[in-house]
């Protein structure tokens, strides 16, 4: 199969549901002429035009709260936060709006909107680029979290985002912008809500998503040196989440590490673990470990930045600690 | 020109709202009705004649301060009351109440509570209208206060950058809450806001439905030609407190007597003697038909059953799936 | 002792606090000459003028940006948001800007900041106004989280976080304001981090903080009278927590129940559940459990309202799960 | 009146900026340098002109662009260089980095990464200096592009209503990123913006350090005697694209070739030499001069250690608790 780059399968997909549906259109920041500071709307702007594809002010809670208002009314904006940091900016458009309009017009309006932004850290842009705050948007009820971890879900999921009737972030990573991976030629969509099993294993089951799910991997290979085989689950999306997926796994493999790069401290792994021990509490041969970012804002310094951010390795000592 | 129909139906409208607002106030006394609720008696002026000059399926959005656009949007008084009730025949099911009314079938998109937050959706309104070339038009009202908060700029400037057909209805009423909008804003007069941007702007006298019904005509016809956003400031005043519990010890006695002087309502209804578009008799008639409406509204409301249990896990989204909570 | 209302003991506490030191000044809107929405900032205007009572324009992020400028030229302002849901609209300042300056620049400038906001649901104010987010400030480092529930602790804690020489968010909640407990005459202080013993018990340990403390001492009365003593532990601050207390306690009940208003899923709860069965796995006698909102915005009709938030009959029911 | 030393001293100060800044792009060229690094090459006249009308104790905040500012406070380029290279020895020990520059010696408040953030935050320093009425002032730097976020108009609002001695500069360089200011701004002359907030507003050309600080000397005197706050636009260029990853395809060919025919630094040249206030081997002098402390700068931040993984921990908050991490 061919292979590409994660930005090229995104753009892939908002090529093909533009062209399949002119409710369709994007906005944000440097998105068009300049063609995305990740490069993931590249072209857009030359086959859409500037009515589809649309450079707007810097203002990100007018570029939500903008594509909000077009999405009451029918269409099906894509807007791009361009980094999750910023989308702070916006939270009271993405919270107070966005995931409660619905329920609170007891259901008259949708809101078809996909706000697609990059998390994550890693290229020592400090304390106010670069954190994954997928965690706050999980707490929060009405708006869909789709955080894909290859080029392959990445198409598959956004499109499917797109054609969703409810509200998604769909949020990205930096790091994974120019990482490769195996794409189908045309369609296919990818369900909301269902894991996918990286790498299958038998000892442990180490559930990650976004960058971390590489981590995992590299974490995986490593342990199978030491003769543990882990079992990679990817969610995929958080909102919603595929518990059926996460606790049958665990339940056989009776070890689970999450990893994530938000804070750990009350981050998404919380809620795993957390209900892992609640649900299987016999089955568990040993405490849920959490891997996740140090409780700091993230530092420019290259090696303190390592420092706070989690690895593979973290991951192997993590799976070490409750396999050995 | 204004028609004498016209005139009537704005009477009516006005008169509408001045006494389902005053149940209103009745029934949250008796606790039939909870929450924040803000009473629009005294700007009925307002939404009734700047509503009164769009087209059924123009785009209009409002705040929490919400039930005389719902109306004016001719939305259906006993939806209205039952929401209020918090019952399941309300217009949101009795998951609005009264910040939160919204009218799909009236294109009133609500009924929003966070100060400026409906700001950038009507913007977006806007945009649905110009991306797809129909005519439609968006109104969108807000107060005062609003005029400070950050996303109120970055929707004039969006609406005004992408030559948007919104029109921006400031309904000064001189307060937030509390607080005096001398204290509050450094353009006191509202209307002049809109030269940061490039943009119209209007001021009207808020207690005059026939001076906001004329400049709405207008400007509407502009917006709709494609000259883009404008904003009207319309002076006027709520006779009630901010929210039910609020006493109003802020504002001196002279100032509110002087406008209720103004009352939009008595008013129109002189001019309407006097241009012999209605006797005595007819507005009498009037009075009783209005009557009869709030006694219906307040008894389909009453009677009217509470949301099921069930109702809590629907409409958090309109798309459900297996992990989702009670799916 | 005396007994006074919660908001009374705000007011005293903010009152001392003026008196001591001219650099304290509070901003908000309409807590001047309103006098606050929940009365508490009654009579401080009268007493120390509109120089140190400030009324401000509706700018939720000018009042925190405001305030942190101040703050970073070496001010004690206290700002009040009416809201925590407010609060969201000023979320960058306080995430991106207040939480991160003293990290981000080494040091060099502190924020003695201390950001007053009522969170909480149950009096039908629906799905922009009653939301008790707290999980999202303990998630991102560089921010006190301090959320008293007794009148007594509200004076002493406000007091220190005015005191204190970093970012405090001092939450209260809507429906505790008239709320009545003793506080002792004249100055003092309760340092932050540590958790308060709310009511002694052997049998199972309930974390509870705000409001759901008095639920969580209804549920102990009703598990009382079912022969079961459950402890009542109230953190008071959730940034520094005290996870000695929690561990101590629950060492010794070998049960626990954290109830929170927040919406479950992924709250405070989940990190405090996760850390349980992190250090304590051998230790629990049975899973720990959390009490917590419905995955919902809050709906207005009361019987909604009241069915989405958590009460004393669900804490025990959860107490009831793991003891019986 | 500016003295002849003074605009030796300007000369001077744009230079050290320009020629530290080379060094950063060749360092960033070579990795020593991460992150986003976003290069004030081309605008060295405005942070120049407008600081040095400042007092030593008045206080500066800028955005991300923050190079110039940090070094027209005088802040020290060897920690400058240093911090940029993520050092022990750096102004922040290696955590704020380009974006993140504060020097409290100075009164220099940073180094912002959120494009408009620091507008309140100016704001704030203001109501610093009013309410304990010291005679300092405050001078705010931002770009074009940040006069449409919401907090921009916030800012400029409370300033205006609360009198504060602030100054807020505009560098309009006309493009934010890769947006024309046309595109994303609805008064593109930045400076009538001041109008909407009763708030004077004054143009200036950015490409003549004289010229700014001829007007910032009048603006510091009128604020600092309590006329309250000021906008000000300084008209100028980028040189280099918006950051170090940046290709710049949006601008013209023409547009940057004419821009830089109004370099501040030559131009001044000419003048100071035509008022004989330097010869060309006092220039020359001071070109080598540059060249050292560049050399120092460079050589300081390389040999300086890299902060010690300890640090991770430090600074999340000046005072700890037990229950901290790895308190
Ligand atoms: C973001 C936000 N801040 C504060 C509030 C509380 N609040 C509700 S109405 C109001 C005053 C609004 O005044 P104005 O815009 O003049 O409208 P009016 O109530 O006078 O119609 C305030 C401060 C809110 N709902 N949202
Ligand atoms: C809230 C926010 N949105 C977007 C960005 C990304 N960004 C960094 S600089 C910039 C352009 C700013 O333009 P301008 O204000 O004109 O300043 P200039 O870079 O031209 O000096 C953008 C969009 C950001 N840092 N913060
Ligand atoms: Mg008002
Ligand atoms: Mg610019």
């Amino acid at each position: 199969m061919r292979e590409i780059r994660y930005y090229e399968a995104l753009i892939e997909a908002m090529a093909e549901e533009m062209r399949l549906d002119d409710d369709v259109f994007l906005m944000g920041e440097d998105i068009g002429l300049f063609g995305g500071t990740f490069r993931a709307t590249e072209g857009l702007m030359a086959e859409f035009g500037s009515r589809r594809v649309r450079d707007t002010p810097i203002a990100e809670a007018g570029i939500v709260g903008l594509a909000m208002g077009a999405a009451l009314a029918g269409l099906r904006p894509v807007p791009e936060l361009m980094t999750m940091n910023f989308a702070i900016v916006a939270m009271d458009q993405i919270i107070n709006h966005v995931a409660k309009m619905h329920y609170m017009f007891g259901g008259q309006f949708q809101v078809p909107l996909t706000i697609r932004a990059p998390g994550g850290g890693g290229t020592q842009k400090g304390a106010q680029h670069s954190h994954s705050i997928e965690s706050w948007f999980v707490n929060a009820p009405g708006i869909r979290v789709v955080i894909p971890s290859t080029p392959y879900d990445a198409k598959g999921l956004l499109k499917t985002s797109i054609r969703c009737n409810d509200p998604v972030l769909f949020i990205e990573h930096e790091m994974l912008y120019s990482s490769v991976g195996p794409v189908p030629e045309g369609e296919y969509l990818i369900p909301l809500g269902e894991a996918d099993v990286k790498r299958p294993g038998s000892d442990v089951t180490i559930v990650a998503w976004s960058k971390m799910v590489l981590e995992a991997l590299r974490a995986a290979e490593i342990l199978a040196g030491e003769g543990i085989e882990a079992e990679v689950l990817d969610p995929r999306t958080l909102d919603p989440l595929d518990w059926n997926a996460i606790m049958t796994s665990v339940a056989r493999t009776r070890r689970c590490v999450v990893a994530e790069e938000g804070w750990r401290n009350v981050g998404v792994g919380a809620e795993i673990a957390a209900r892992l021990q609640e649900q299987l509490f016999h089955e568990l041969d040993a405490p849920v470990l959490r891997v996740g970012a140090a409780n700091v804002p993230l530092p420019y310094s290259k090696d303190l930045e390592q420092a706070a951010l989690p690895h593979a390795e973290d991951i192997v000592q993590a799976v070490l600690k409750i396999t050995t | 020109m204004i028609t004498a129909t016209a005139k009537l139906r704005m009477y009516r409208q006005m008169l509408l709202i001045r006494r389902l607002e005053e149940r209103v106030a009745e029934m949250y006394g008796e606790q039939a009705i909870g929450g924040f609720t803000h009473l629009y008696i005294g700007q009925e002026a307002v939404a009734t004649g700047a509503i009164s000059a769009l087209n059924h399926d123009d785009y209009v959005i409002g705040t929490y301060r919400d039930h005389g656009h719902f109306l004016a949007r001719e939305g259906d008084p006993k939806k209205f009351m039952a929401e209020l009730f918090g019952r399941e025949t309300g217009i949101c099911h009795g998951k609005g109440g009264s910040m939160h009314l919204a009218d799909m079938e009236n294109y009133f998109f609500g009924g929003t509570g966070i100060v400026g937050g409906s700001m950038p959706i009507a913007a977006g309104l806007g945009l649905a209208c110009s991306y797809r070339e129909d005519d439609r038009i968006v109104m969108s009202f807000f107060g005062d206060g609003a005029t400070n908060q950050g996303v109120w700029h970055e929707a004039l400037n969006f609406a005004k950058i992408w030559n948007l057909p919104v029109i921006f209805v400031c309904e000064n009423n001189f307060y937030g809450i509390g607080t005096d909008v001398r204290l509050s804003s450094s353009l006191t007069e509202v209307y002049k806001k809109a030269s940061g941007y490039g943009m119209p702007g209007y001021r009207v006298n808020g207690m005059d439905v026939l001076e906001v019904r004329k400049l709405c005509d207008d400007v509407v016809k502009h917006v709709r030609a494609g000259s883009g956003p404008a904003l009207i400031e319309a002076r006027c005043y709520r006779y009630q407190g901010h929210s039910m519990t609020d006493p109003g010890r802020y504002r001196a006695r002279a100032e509110e007597d002087l406008w209720r002087k103004r009352d939009p309502i008595p008013r129109l209804a002189r001019t309407l003697l006097e241009e012999g578009i209605a006797s005595e008799e007819r507005l009498q008639e009037l009075d009783a038909e209005i009557e009869e409406i709030c006694d219906a509204a307040v008894e389909f409301a009453q009677e009217s059953p509470m949301p099921s249990p069930s109702a809590l896990y629907d409409h958090v989204f309109s798309e459900r799936y297996p992990s989702d909570p009670h799916a």
